[in-house]
């Protein structure tokens, strides 16, 4: 038993935070910090940097130009971009589709679309989702007919995150309704060029765009798009679903978030003492960074497991139902910290070239949002009542 | 004992309700939200008209109602259709007004309730938090007579658009001692007030006030010497009293929406709401909020009986209030899944203003030690509201 | 709206609390106060002094003997017995099956009965419970064949509450197994002394013995002891659990419980300081006792409605889940007032003839097993679980 | 990084519970608890045979053990079987006395090793609460040589058995001064000395220990001035580490007994492990379970590592512990339902031990107010135990 890095390990962590240190791009690192909108271009010029040095694909193996990294090393990757205020790396294609590619595409799709993932002439969204078919995703009803050399496609993709960034959308799509709901289910590769292709944007309640709807009407998609065998989707995106994913317990994003509460509360005063030497609202602290604490050990305990080969099962479903819980726990003592400067919303002074004064202390103004905007987090990417459900299950119950 | 209202309280309610019902849906509420205001001129005068800003006042003061239960009835209301026109800020500034103004100063009330004047309350300042006695806004005799007000006041209530403002400031004695605070009737044009107007998370309007050396009349103080933080501490908790009520109409709205949800949404062939553990999250949604209606009622029947325990009901309600707005709006948004993350769909903005209304006079951990205070100073334990 | 209660119910407070002050054993209300064991003579002696006064029968109507009170006066009537240190009323044959006898029983059953219950030559005991059905009732399977003028009983009761100081018990049936498991059910009245009947011992958690088996081997029981119609006995035994119970939020019990415990809070030091001083504390004290004033409330809102006519439906689920859940977590905090005190367990301090040195303060030795003890109390009557499972169903979920 | 344990970790884990398995169903705990010592002798003796009490020591003091994770491993396993045998006093006593004996003492740890001699701690006092400096019990210098202590010591663990007592009484400063204590070595039979023992809730036995002026020779005190206070933390820290490891053994045997319930249980014509509800319920514990695993590997490398935040990962250790358990005996009860009510049924005894640890060194709340005086005090904020 032994909790400490190796020699190399830490190594690797220097190397990373010394990368970002001298070439991440100040200007998006207050962005980020600040809370601010990132744009199209943020993302790609993030992604650029780090395709230069050849850390864009973490997930990808060598031979597809990826690191080869194993868990723990992805694991120090994250925390050190999280702890440096860099962007997220926009997973669609990175994370999701490049996996699937790799494992049931065929060499023709491998060799055109994993390249173009990299060098970033593709920004892919994902349709899954759809208006009827949400944590029931098997039930869903996008139909693709096959006529010919094409698929005609016609239906409705919700939820689609950043798709108004994005040229290729990966779809779920039926291709029969003989048997099981899950056995009609096709996996294809659309350009979101294509005529009868519309996205509509989805305003979420904090009034951002961020997700859209993606509608498809007599959409003509060649049949080499097909991923794999037609009929076979639904092992293939499940394959995506569970394919492990170190990030999924946010401990890097609870961690920064934690420290941002903690400078807040020392200077945000209460009867003229910090914030944080107030009893009540230090014992809450406390409270949610001894889980923290723990759940970083959970987490590594499950990465390391995974590192050593034994595949993560439900461990997974218990990182995304703990750590969406303490992220959203710290977003709420945020926003109480902040006391009546919680109210103040000024939409502009999210944006980067924004320079009026701040209402309130300056690090104020995305904070309730961000409170809100997260509640998203139990509920996207398998709500935490079926991550529940499939533990459940595992236990025969 | 009686828990049911009187003839009066029922018209007011039955009004309140029906009226929001026909000329208050939700898109309506966008709309003037949007406005630069933050709210609707013209709806404002048709409430007024409607007797419902007169509700928020006693008859010696020209209104028909100005009770606790009254201003529980119709902020309850108030609360199922997320009205955003300025009644809080008007009862807060029309209260402090009816308990200290001149006789001279009366007619405003009159105007206040008619619709044609809006008052706020400028009292917050950027250090205060919630501390009522904080006040560093100072107020200076000026040679000439009358006085010198300066300082910054903080996240004031509509108070961009509100044409009277009753300003706080330190008279003497120290930053957070009650005795020495004053209240001042000052013109929102006023020489030297600045205000910087901004909207609210949870779709309303506030303002940054700036007092830089504004020059007051002598009449322009309110009340007499001592007076004033009585005056406010009893205007906040009927302000605290209306948050809590309006709390609970939207509580009320946020889980008849989500019955409605899970009666009629499909997933895996069947109704949500026949899953055994979305069921039970919903009753217990139900239990709390029958809780905070009944430490509504105390609170509310501890000011109308002037009970010495008033203090402790109104900070024992905010406090569950705040402890249940969050409950409900977390748990109503969870259960409904992705489309309650959406503007368009309703649910969203009862969400947001449940839990933003912790933000208003006090959250819920300021009037838990609020209560433990009362309780520890005042030697009163748990004196029940049932007498 | 008026929370006051009328001249003429204050008048009647007072009268019950000058009874009580006179008359209640002053030895009696000692033991209840201490925690200390009630033993058969207890029960039976209190319930005599209220029958002299005509107080026992505080659900029943005049005509039967009863107080004639409304719910209101009810509620005073166990507000002050609980304030005044009065052991509870032992149920049994007064709220659950004299109702029953009144609605469903025959004339010479009431006739026969109910002056039993009252003189105190009866007590009654419950048998609804078996082993196979605890929340789900319906499926029981102690089994009633009738045989010329008598019932030959065969089956086993469980969880029959003071069941060793009965001499008689209601008990729940299968006359048949046609139908729904509902429809084959009968009320039986049992006299406890018939041939075949052994009652057991359930020794609880905390050392206890207050419930029991009861096994019926062959037991006859005369044709005239079936209450009502055969095979009605479900809606009789749904009469007895629905029928409005003005205590089931135990606001009494509560509110003596917090007394003691901000009694206990004010003695208890920590750092040389009384706990009731200490802000953690202090705060957990403040949110049950907000929780408790606002029950107070809900309960007479639901027990003013139930006053003037509107039955209670499921307010009364509500009532029993919420303060259940208050008495419970007062169990608690008294628990971790005491500190290393609560550990000290001396059994036979229980015994009101003990008079060697408490352990720590007086007041600590019952404490930690009352909070192991009440978490029957989100179980037992119909579990918690149960309950919200009616109100979701009441709502069409 | 590597959380798996090493070859004689593994091995000391698997002897325990294979023995324990073999030989200590709840039957035999029950029968052990009932005695007069509240354990028994014999079954102390077989533990100290297979050398399950020298896990808990250090080479250089005899043992095979010593270092936090054997503690870990092995309270684990005795909290799977709720083992009532003095573990936990000859950790407390053994520690101290391996840390500050004189060479001459060093005897003694080889009798608690080899199962022949039982020693506590008399440090606790009736008005100490969880606060370890505070000891009012006197050690005042003999005029011949020696001392005499005074005073009374609260809930000594196995104090009515243990042939041998530390106690802890202060030399100078004020009542809770960390400075100032000294530690004693005291036979449990010396004069002026009474203890009355009692049985815990449990199922343990602690004792209330009168010192009536007891004469001890000078070779009673133990270790160099001014060291005791930082010797008594690092034992009570091994101590307060060992019950949150026995705690988490008793959660693991609490809900693998409800998992079994829940599969095979029928009401309703199916089983109760079908109802979403009790599926939901059952996976929170399990997820909070794996949490109090995490915080204790924490803790226990903080403690090998003699990492600066040793003091604070203890207390968050002890606090989670706290919490989770409360959790876990009261879902794991109500999930049963009544026959979790029972004393037959094994659950209630899992369930009483799981919360009544949180009243043994520290419960949940005094731990969490530890975390934030430790962070306050030193500046330690949240240095992981990862590195």
């Amino acid at each position: 038993m032994d909790l400490r890095y190796s020699p190399e390990e830490q190594a690797f962590r220097e190397d990373i935070r010394r990368f970002l240190e001298d070439r991440l791009d100040s200007r998006l690192r207050e962005k980020v910090r600040n809370g601010q909108r990132l744009n199209k271009s943020d993302y790609e010029n993030w992604h650029a940097l780090l395709n230069t040095r050849g850390w864009l694909a973490v997930t990808w193996p060598r031979e597809y130009g990826g690191t080869g990294w194993n868990a723990v090393q992805r694991h120090i990757f994250e925390e050190e971009c999280c702890a440096a205020g860099a962007p997220r790396i926009v997973p669609f294609g990175l994370n999701m589709l490049g996996p699937v590619l790799m494992k049931f595409g065929s060499q023709a799709q491998r060799d055109y679309y994993l390249p173009r993932i990299l060098d970033g002439s593709d920004w892919w969204c994902q349709g899954y989702s759809e208006p009827g078919a949400g944590s029931d995703l098997a039930s869903l009803r996008t139909r693709a007919v096959r006529k010919g050399d094409v698929y005609v496609v016609d239906g409705q993709k919700t939820w689609t995150t950043l798709g108004h960034y994005a040229n290729r959308i990966f779809c779920l799509v039926r291709t029969s309704t003989d048997g099981k709901p899950q056995e009609g289910i096709s996996f294809l590769l659309i350009d979101m060029q294509s005529p009868g292709i519309e996205v509509k944007p989805i305003v979420l309640l904090d009034g951002e765009h961020e997700v859209n709807e993606v509608f498809f009407d007599a959409v003509q998609v060649p049949v080499e798009n097909l991923v794999g065998e037609e009929n076979r989707g639904w092992t293939y995106a499940k394959y995506l679903l569970t394919h492990e994913r170190t990030g999924i317990a946010g401990v890097g994003f609870s961690t920064t978030a934690l420290d941002d509460l903690r400078r807040i509360a020392r200077v945000q005063l209460k009867s003229g003492l910090p914030l944080a030497k107030d009893p009540y609202f230090a014992a809450r602290m406390a409270k949610v960074e001894i889980d923290l604490e723990a759940m970083k050990t959970t987490n590594l305990r499950i990465i390391a497991a995974a590192a050593t080969g034994s595949a993560p099962g439900v461990e997974s479903s218990m990182l995304k139902i703990k750590g969406t819980v303490i992220r959203q726990e710290i977003n709420d003592l945020t926003r109480r910290a902040l006391g009546p400067y919680a109210l103040p919303f000024v939409s502009e002074a999210l944006e980067a070239g924004h320079n009026q004064e701040a209402i309130g202390p300056d690090y104020a103004n995305p904070v309730a949002n961000q409170y809100f905007n997260n509640r998203k987090l139990s509920i996207f990417g398998g709500s935490n009542e079926i991550q529940k459900n499939i533990i459940a299950k595992s236990l025969g119950l | 004992m009686d828990f049911s209202h009187n003839e009066q309280r029922r018209m007011l309610e039955e009004t309140a309700t029906r009226f929001l019902r026909d000329n208050y849906p939700l898109r309506v509420r966008h709309e003037h939200a949007a406005a630069t205001a933050g709210f609707s001129r013209d709806m404002w005068s048709r409430f007024a008209e409607l007797g419902l800003v007169g509700a928020l006042f006693h008859e010696q003061h020209g209104g028909y109602g100005g009770t606790g239960f009254d201003i529980a009835v119709l902020f309850e209301a108030l609360g199922r259709s997320l009205v955003v026109e300025p009644f809080f800020a008007s009862l807060l500034g029309g209260s402090l007004l009816a308990e200290l103004c001149r006789p001279e100063q009366r007619a405003l009330i009159a105007e206040i309730i008619n619709g044609s004047r809006l008052v706020s309350v400028a009292h917050t300042e950027p250090q205060s938090r919630y501390d009522l006695a904080d006040v560093a806004t100072s107020a200076t005799r000026d040679p000439h007579g009358g006085w010198r007000l300066q300082g910054n006041k903080a996240v004031v209530p509509n108070g961009d658009t509100a044409e009277s403002l009753i300003v706080s400031a330190r008279m003497h004695g120290t930053q957070s001692e009650p005795q020495g605070i004053g209240l001042f009737l000052v013109d929102a044009r006023a020489a030297g007030l600045e205000r910087c107007g901004y909207a609210t998370v949870d779709g309303g309007r506030a303002a940054e006030i700036t007092l830089n050396d504004v020059v007051l009349d002598e009449s322009a103080s309110l009340g007499r010497a001592g007076e004033a933080f009585a005056a406010l501490e009893n205007a906040v908790g009927l302000a605290t009293l209306a948050l809590c009520a309006e709390a609970l109409g939207a509580m009320q709205a946020a889980t008849d929406m989500t019955l409605e949800y899970l009666r009629t949404r499909k997933q895996f062939g069947v109704t949500i709401g026949s899953f055994q553990v979305l069921q039970h999250r919903y009753v217990e949604l139900l239990i709390e909020i029958e809780q905070v209606r009944s430490q509504l009622i105390n609170a509310a029947s501890s000011i109308d009986s002037g009970a010495p325990d008033c203090q402790w009901q109104l900070s024992a309600a905010k406090h569950l209030t705040g402890r249940v707005a969050r409950l409900v709006a977390e748990e109503t948004v969870q259960l409904h899944g992705g489309i309650a993350m959406t503007w368009e769909y309703g649910l969203a903005h009862f969400a947001k203003r449940l839990v933003m209304i912790d933000h208003w006079l006090g959250d819920t951990d300021h009037h838990l030690e609020r209560c433990v205070m009362l309780a520890r100073d005042t030697g009163l334990s748990a004196t029940s509201a049932i007498r």
